[in-house]
């Protein structure tokens, strides 16, 4: 094992025991230990209800994701490519959008797509586009200058540009926003569905506090952490490693 | 074939050209000489329609140099390769670029025999990232006749190649060249270098730049480095330049 | 001194005149669709614009609501400027040792990036008494994650030739890391700086959940929940007002100093 | 005589209740015991607040009593914060004045949408659909859907028709009649009034064991001025209900209204509250919203004057 | 005063040298030639310590490289300059790089003063991106000479350069040799460069490379270029290539 990998387990070792130690000297209503989580867990694996909710904010964050990232690229690209677009997509539609509140999102949404999970989906991806909108404008400002030239010099097809030179130069802000997306969406989608949905991990929570069954939100807490993590583990980590190896001297 | 005339270009509010004008024919090879910094690439960029004139006409087989770019393709002063593929996937993206979908085996064929042809054989897995100066622009160059273009336009391609590299890829150069009938533009600093390649030396001069010579050579080909009117025209050369730094300095 | 590209002043006004005519209309559209819906209905179900913009500029008069505003602000700053600070400082730890690296990238940073900030309302909740601080506690352990992985990514993306030119001139870290690093990294923590900004106005709401009952985000609450679809909506457009604010007067002048390449 | 001690006191984040507290905020009912700091709250945040003991009394719902003993967190009783009032007003089914809906038995195989399906006031809807009108009331199963949508969000989707009726409460219910745009298909209070012969509380003022051990004086004087607050408003209705109007945006006609139609607000604890929550706590049981009926009784601060 | 003994490096798997020996006296003018990849630029990289070594050892002034990087400055092959600065201030960096806080005026009159040495004075308010190849290079020439150091490593710095500013660069870095007394480390393609500036020319062969010349040159400056001893150098040094060449071919 090497140090790096020592120091990794090690650490987890180390925050479990703090845990143990902060659940031990407060009350299960407060804050429950790891013990009782992976319990909880167990149980929670064990009802398909729950199991289902697990799959509904899958399913929001999932749609959420596609739909603001594509949405978003497709947004990205419009003023890079006709530049009369610029103020109306990022100093107005962007901006307004970058900062609309969530909640308020929800609320036009309810109004809009009645009260179902489009709803929930709209709202999420809402408060997601404006983040990948930001990341792929700068990408795109950033854009090798050589680079593009030298794409010119050999076609004037824009598809092919885009494809071939355009996108790879952008994929590690794609690939950024994604990471980044994936995080806000969970953290967004859990409050939606904390204080407006009737499906899902968030309303879950939410009638857990009306019990005051503080260990179920720690067990929901643990599967999204899981969750994250092997996303991280298996997903995000091997791509980041690809575009760490030829950056490389 | 290939005609700039009255070329007038402007960078950074600086007048890099004000009258510009000389013609390539087809066939020809032409070694653009110049001191540094007086537009070389500026020019052939402007040939190539990837910058825009302020004033005067480029003209390309008749046709703006926005509507010739496929019969064109260039070897960039600074080699350009992506740094997210190795040497021969470099020399791929050139031809994906240029002709869109197509077979993969047969283009990495081809990529595989050009990439052998400039002396690479050995490092087509290399990162841009892993190879050694003179290695990545070779890499540019066989980008570039990866493509089979009419016109080719290079920027000092054998600027990092040691004596023995340049000499071989010079003649690899010719070669192609006198197989196929292809237009070269080839910007080079070494006298001698254009004397042995060229059909004419166009030499400008310092900014606002225009054409201080304009040698046709006549010595058959291959050319003898000492051979007494190629020794004439380099002396004549140099002079200009000479003469060129003595009026720029006063 | 930037580099301003001399554009031909006819077409390029013209075109600057035709994007902001563009972009006027977005804003006029969003609004139209928003009258269309609104009208017919009771304000206490979705208020018209006019009847918002009224509100909003009553509000804008009281007493209370730009106290609360200022508080949300300052939190708001104060939680950005702090955890791009933290964020950095993993990054940077992160970047120096692997044992480091192990734990910070593959513990810190999925907890950090996947524990709900439900879950830290309540531990806040647990730890601290209600107030300021509770709320900056939560809002830091939401955006410490996106600061992280923003600046990792920039340290990621050095350009190793020019670190190698540094190295060559001094082997002083200080210096390579002023003058070389830092300036390399500056858009990425500006780009931190950005995103955990507009997050942090998002979820101002939860993180005053915990009880402090003050801030813009504990009026939205207090107009919900009292079903002021005006007052809600009016405190919605005033964060926009406020986001942009700041994004127009400090990150973009920020943003434009330091561009990645010229 | 060192400094007054501070009772810090959450209490729902509505106008309505605003008023209640409005002479304690406004030093129009003083102590030289203690000093109250009043906070309002969301529902959310009193659910966490609660857990987390971060105000020495908080207001809480009746049904959350029992979950929180069977977690472990021990809460007394020290009065009564909101109950129904007589008329039994404010607490019924809307539809859409144009609705086909005429009584409640119509809403079998439609979509009742509410702020929170768990609710004191939620299950106390349930029990008149069910004893009164017959209808199965099940959250799974039952004879209509039920969903829960945000309070705010609520006369939205019943004008959309994503609903086809809602449970409108307080300030919105207010509105609601306000507008013309909505008729009730039921008065849900009304009728359990009606038919249980009390009035139900839905929600009580608590605090915690080990501090009203420490000092139950301050406790007792806390009940006192929170009585002597309920009186004041309800004494100085113009005074109180104005200015509270004027913060919140509301009609002042809007506390006249609820303090007569919908709710008492009763400040102490009197024998016919605790009949009336171990009633509800048996029809809680029955709905299996909770699992067993408790007494009120462990409740109860052991301190606590029990009126008549 | 430098030397190279036994050293071995690997880079990607790949052994570029297994035992490269060689030295460099105080003062001395050393001209680094050999083949395009046979890892010129890598012994420089390893003198500075800039690149860990897998064997051997490398002693500047008696002392390991890491403590001796305050005696060294580089001109590498590409220019490196950032793109945040002007030419002006990319010289300045270097000095405050080398030389941490100090007067802000002083350095950029000096800064000033190198950039007209290298015939950019009126260049100097430009941003990389503007400058021409040739400009690039002789920027960072100037950010080399800058911090005044007593080892200078030039990595082909004159290869983007005309003859005429090449002729001149060659003289003013000549005169710099001359005057101070520096050490210097030059890496060229050019051999007529080699024999004009060097006291000794190093030749190396191809991977993994070793020295397979070391030519003394002890004609007077400033040098004839048609002189005798440097021309049967040339042949000397042209013949090692082919036949080095001749090896690789084989
Ligand atoms: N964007 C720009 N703004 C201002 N000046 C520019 C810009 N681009 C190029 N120049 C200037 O134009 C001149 C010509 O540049 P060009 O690259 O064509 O030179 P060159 O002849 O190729 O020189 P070299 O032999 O050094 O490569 C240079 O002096 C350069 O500084
Ligand atoms: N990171 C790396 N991984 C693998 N091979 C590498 C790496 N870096 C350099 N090389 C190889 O090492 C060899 C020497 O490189 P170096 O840059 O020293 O050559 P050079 O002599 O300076 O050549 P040139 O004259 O073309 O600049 C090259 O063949 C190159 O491909
Ligand atoms: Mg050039
Ligand atoms: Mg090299």
């Amino acid at each position: 094992m090497s140090r790096r990998a020592l120091a990794t387990h090690l650490f987890t070792l180390l925050f479990l025991a703090a845990w143990s130690l902060a659940a031990w000297f407060s009350p299960a209503y407060q804050m429950p230990g790891p013990w009782a989580v992976l319990q909880g867990a167990w149980k929670f694996l064990a009802t398909p209800n729950l199991l289902l909710q697990l799959g509904a904010s899958l399913y929001h964050v999932a749609a959420a994701i596609v739909l603001s990232f594509v949405l978003g690229c497709a947004l990205a690209l419009i003023p890079y490519y006709f530049p009369v677009a610029r103020i109306a997509v990022h100093r107005r539609f962007g901006a307004f959008l970058g900062s609309f509140p969530g909640v308020g999102w929800a609320l036009l949404a309810g109004m809009w797509f009645g009260i179902n999970s489009i709803s929930v989906i709209f709202a999420i991806s809402a408060v997601l586009l404006p983040f990948a909108l930001v990341n792929l404008n700068s990408g795109l400002n950033n854009l090798d200058a050589e680079l593009m030239e030298m794409g010119l010099s050999f076609t004037r097809s824009r598809a092919r540009t885009l494809r071939r030179v355009i996108l790879p130069l952008l994929y590690p802000y794609l690939f950024a926003t994604l990471r980044l997306m994936f995080g806000v969406a969970w953290k967004v989608t859990l409050a939606a569905e904390l204080f407006g949905g009737n499906s899902g991990l968030g309303y879950l929570i939410n009638l857990a506090r009306q019990d005051y069954d503080t260990v179920t939100i720690f067990v929901i807490i643990f599967f999204i952490i899981v969750f994250v993590y092997c996303a991280e583990r298996f997903f995000f980590k091997p791509i980041q490693a690809r575009f760490d190896a030829y950056a490389k001297i | 074939m290939l005609e700039l005339r009255d070329v007038m270009v402007e960078l950074g509010g600086q007048q890099i050209y004000d009258h510009l004008s000389f013609q390539v024919s087809r066939g020809e090879f032409v070694c653009l000489l110049g001191p540094s910094g007086c537009g070389k690439s500026t020019s052939l960029r402007v040939m190539g329609g990837l910058l825009p004139i302020a004033g005067g006409s480029v003209r390309i087989m008749d046709q703006s140099p926005a509507d010739a770019w496929s019969k064109l393709a260039y070897v960039f002063q600074s080699p350009r390769l992506v740094s997210w593929r190795n040497a021969l996937e470099n020399v791929v993206l050139g031809m994906e670029l240029r002709f869109g979908a197509g077979s993969a085996a047969s283009r990495r064929d081809k990529a595989m025999e050009l990439l052998s042809l400039v002396g690479l054989a050995a490092d087509t897995h290399k990162y841009p990232s892993m190879l050694s100066g003179g290695e990545r622009q070779r890499v540019a160059i066989a980008r570039a006749l990866a493509v089979d273009p009419e016109i080719i336009f290079m920027d000092e391609p054998f600027s990092a190649l040691d004596p023995s590299t340049r000499r071989k890829m010079r003649t690899e150069i010719e070669q192609i060249w006198r197989h196929t009938g292809k237009t070269i533009v080839f910007v080079t600093h070494d006298v001698d270098e254009a004397l042995q390649l060229a059909d004419r030396i166009i030499l400008l001069g310092r900014k606002p730049s225009s054409v201080q010579e304009n040698l046709m050579l006549k010595a058959s080909r291959p050319r003898d480095p000492g051979a007494a009117e190629l020794a004439a025209h380099r002396a004549r050369l140099l002079d200009t330049y000479a003469s060129d730094e003595a009026v720029a300095e006063t | 001194m930037p580099r301003s590209e001399p554009r031909a002043p006819g077409r390029g006004g013209r075109r600057d005149r035709a994007g902001r005519l563009l972009g006027e209309l977005v804003v006029v559209a969003f609004l139209a669709i928003w009258w269309a819906t609104a009208r017919g209905l009771p304000s206490f179900v979705l208020p018209g614009p006019l009847a918002v913009a009224h509100r909003l500029l009553q509000l804008l008069g009281e007493r209370e609501f730009l106290a609360n505003a200022l508080v949300s602000t300052v939190r708001v700053i104060l939680s950005v400027l702090i955890a791009c600070g933290l964020g950095g400082l993993l990054a940077l730890a992160a970047h120096t040792n692997p044992a480091y690296d192990g734990i910070i990238n593959e513990r810190i940073k999925p907890f950090l990036n996947s524990f709900p900030s439900i879950g830290w309302a309540i531990l806040a909740s647990i730890w601290f008494p209600s107030g300021n601080f509770g709320v900056v506690f939560v809002q830091v352990a939401i955006l410490t994650p996106f600061c992280l992985i923003n600046i990792d990514q920039g340290f990621r993306a050095i350009d190793q030739e020019l670190l190698e030119m540094g190295r060559s001139f001094t082997r002083s870290a200080p210096r390579i890391w002023l003058r070389i690093q830092l300036r390399l990294l500056m858009p990425f923590i500006l780009s931190a700086i950005r995103i955990s900004y507009g997050i942090a106005w998002k979820i101002a709401l939860v993180s005053e959940l915990l009880g402090a009952p003050n801030g813009l985000g504990y009026m939205m609450l207090q107009a919900q929940s009292t079903a002021e679809a005006v007052t809600f909506l009016a405190v919605c457009f005033s964060i926009v007002f406020i986001f942009v604010l700041g994004d127009r007067l400090v990150l973009v002048p920020l943003e434009r100093k330091f561009p990645v390449s010229r | 005589q060192g400094a007054k001690k501070k009772i810090s006191y959450a209490y729902l984040l509505d106008p309505a209740y605003d008023a209640v507290v409005w002479a304690i905020n406004n030093g129009k009912v003083k102590s030289d015991l203690i000093d109250i700091e009043a906070r309002s709250l969301a529902i959310p945040q009193l659910l966490q607040a609660t857990a987390s003991k971060q105000y020495d009394v908080i207001m809480t719902a009746v049904i959350g009593l029992p979950a929180a003993a069977s977690r472990g967190l021990e809460l007394r009783i020290l009065n009564t914060a909101l109950q129904q009032a007589k008329p039994g007003l404010g607490g019924g089914v809307w539809v859409k004045k144009d609705s086909p809906l005429q009584k409640p038995q119509d809403l079998k195989g439609k979509t009742l949408g509410s702020y929170s399906l768990r609710s004191t006031g939620y299950t106390q809807v349930r029990i008149a659909l069910q004893k009164k009108y017959g209808l199965n009331t099940a959250l799974e199963g039952g004879d209509f859907r039920q969903l829960q949508i945000p309070a705010s969000n609520l006369p939205a989707a019943l004008a959309r028709g994503s609903i086809d009726a809602a449970t409108l409460i307080h300030s919105q219910a207010y509105k609601a009649i306000q507008s013309g745009q909505y008729r009730t298909i039921a008065e849900t209070a009304r009728d359990n009034i009606e038919m249980f012969k009390v009035q139900f509380v839905s929600a009580v003022n608590v605090s915690y064991p080990e501090k009203l051990q420490a000092d139950a004086q301050a406790y007792m004087e806390f009940i006192r001025m929170f009585k002597a607050s309920v009186d004041y408003a309800l004494s100085h209705r113009d005074e109180v209900f104005n200015a509270v109007a004027a913060k919140s945006g509301l009609d002042a006609k809007f506390f006249d209204w609820w303090f007569t139609n919908v709710a008492n607000v009763p400040g102490d604890f009197r024998q016919e509250q605790a009949k009336s929550i171990d009633k509800f706590y048996e029809l809680s049981a029955e709905l299996g919203v909770l699992k067993k009926a408790v007494p009120v009784e462990p409740f109860l601060w052991d301190k606590l004057h029990i009126g008549a």
